[in-house]
């Protein structure tokens, strides 16, 4: 299974790309896990997740094509 | 996953003031509003450690923020007894001393229209997946914070 | 016998939608605003037993209404952080659909545009002598009450 | 001494004129008394009273050239 994760803000500076995909990742902690493998910067920085455009405060079951969002704090207005 | 019909919010720079007097001119037909609320947020030149802010750059996750506007309106109209509802956000970038947000609520009472218009000003600041890169004079930048 | 200073806020007939474009335009060089605030009192059709108000009329008691504006204005920037005010009040005939009032707040921070705003809406209606006669369609008329 | 008195609204359609002049009043007690002798309509108009253009809730003494203003309910906005 494939999941889409699309990063915004300073994650994106982070990561260096708005948009990463990923595979087989059972659930939003073992995907953020990976991502912090791969990106040890994003430890010192604040989000929330949101999948499938539903913010999500609980790890969460990912299925195929689940679209997963890291999200800084918003700052529009 | 549930598609929405959603209006169109965003706009691509500034919101200017010419249209923001055109949008309340259209309500001249609308005879039973008495009472429009309109919010405005401008960009500051904030002076941010000695840097002064130019612009800010706003990027959106736009289908997440569209259904955020649109459930945001949703509730507005459950909530309060309103004759209609526009809101228009900025993307991309939007200098100092222009505007970023617009949001006109209009009502037959103002107690229905100024409560409202808070409520929605307050819920997109906190919601919606919108962020600020504020641009300093000098070239670098920082990422917005809302208070 | 005092004699105050006072801001012009009296205008002949409606507020024009240009007019409030125009106004907010204007606030493009104060750069240290990050919000604005307005509020728009609008003539409504009421139907009063069958007749439909086709307009007001507004009166005033010239120099207290002027005096009472000007200490709103003084409580406002004293009670709020405020950059700027603008209060316009038509008199004379203003059709339904059209503007009759117009405020207009600004500040760094929303929260205080909107409540000063909200504030001066609240005592213009209770304490300033405007009266505002109600021109029924079929040309009789009653004396409006505000709520 | 004399006294102007100005009336509004709904009031000047019973005075039948937007000012007027009032000789000897000691205070706006007894204004209104005169008044409401001239106009007995006035007895069912519900109103406040301004002395040169402050309201007054109680009785006020009067002196020559004061302004005295009958204030139907305000209904601007």
């Amino acid at each position: 299974m494939r999941v889409n994760v699309l990063v915004f803000g300073q994650i994106a500076e982070i990561t260096g790309s708005v948009s990463l995909e990923m595979k087989d990742t059972k659930d939003t902690n073992e995907l953020v896990q990976r991502l912090i493998t791969d990106y040890p910067k994003l430890k010192s920085i604040e989000y929330s997740l949101a999948v499938n455009r539903n913010i999500v405060r609980e790890n969460t079951k990912l299925k195929d094509q689940d679209t997963v969002a890291l999200l800084p704090p918003f700052s529009g207005g | 996953m549930t598609k929405v019909k959603t209006k169109n919010v965003f706009v691509d720079g500034a919101v200017s003031p010419v249209f923001i007097g055109e949008s309340i001119g259209k309500h001249t037909t609308k005879r039973n509003i008495g009472a429009h609320s309109i919010f405005l947020g401008q960009v500051r030149n904030d002076d941010i450690k000695g840097r002064e802010v130019a612009a800010i750059e706003y990027t959106a996750y736009r289908e997440m923020a569209e259904e955020k506007f649109h459930e945001i309106r949703e509730d507005a109209f459950a909530g309060f007894p309103l004759i209609c509802m526009h809101i228009y956000h900025s993307l991309g970038k939007v200098a100092s001393g222009e505007i970023s947000l617009f949001v006109f609520v209009s009502a037959t009472h103002r107690k229905d229209a100024i409560h409202a218009c808070e409520e929605i000003v307050e819920r997109i600041k906190k919601e919606v997946p919108v962020w600020g890169k504020e641009i300093f004079a000098d070239e670098g930048y920082q990422w917005k914070t809302n208070s």
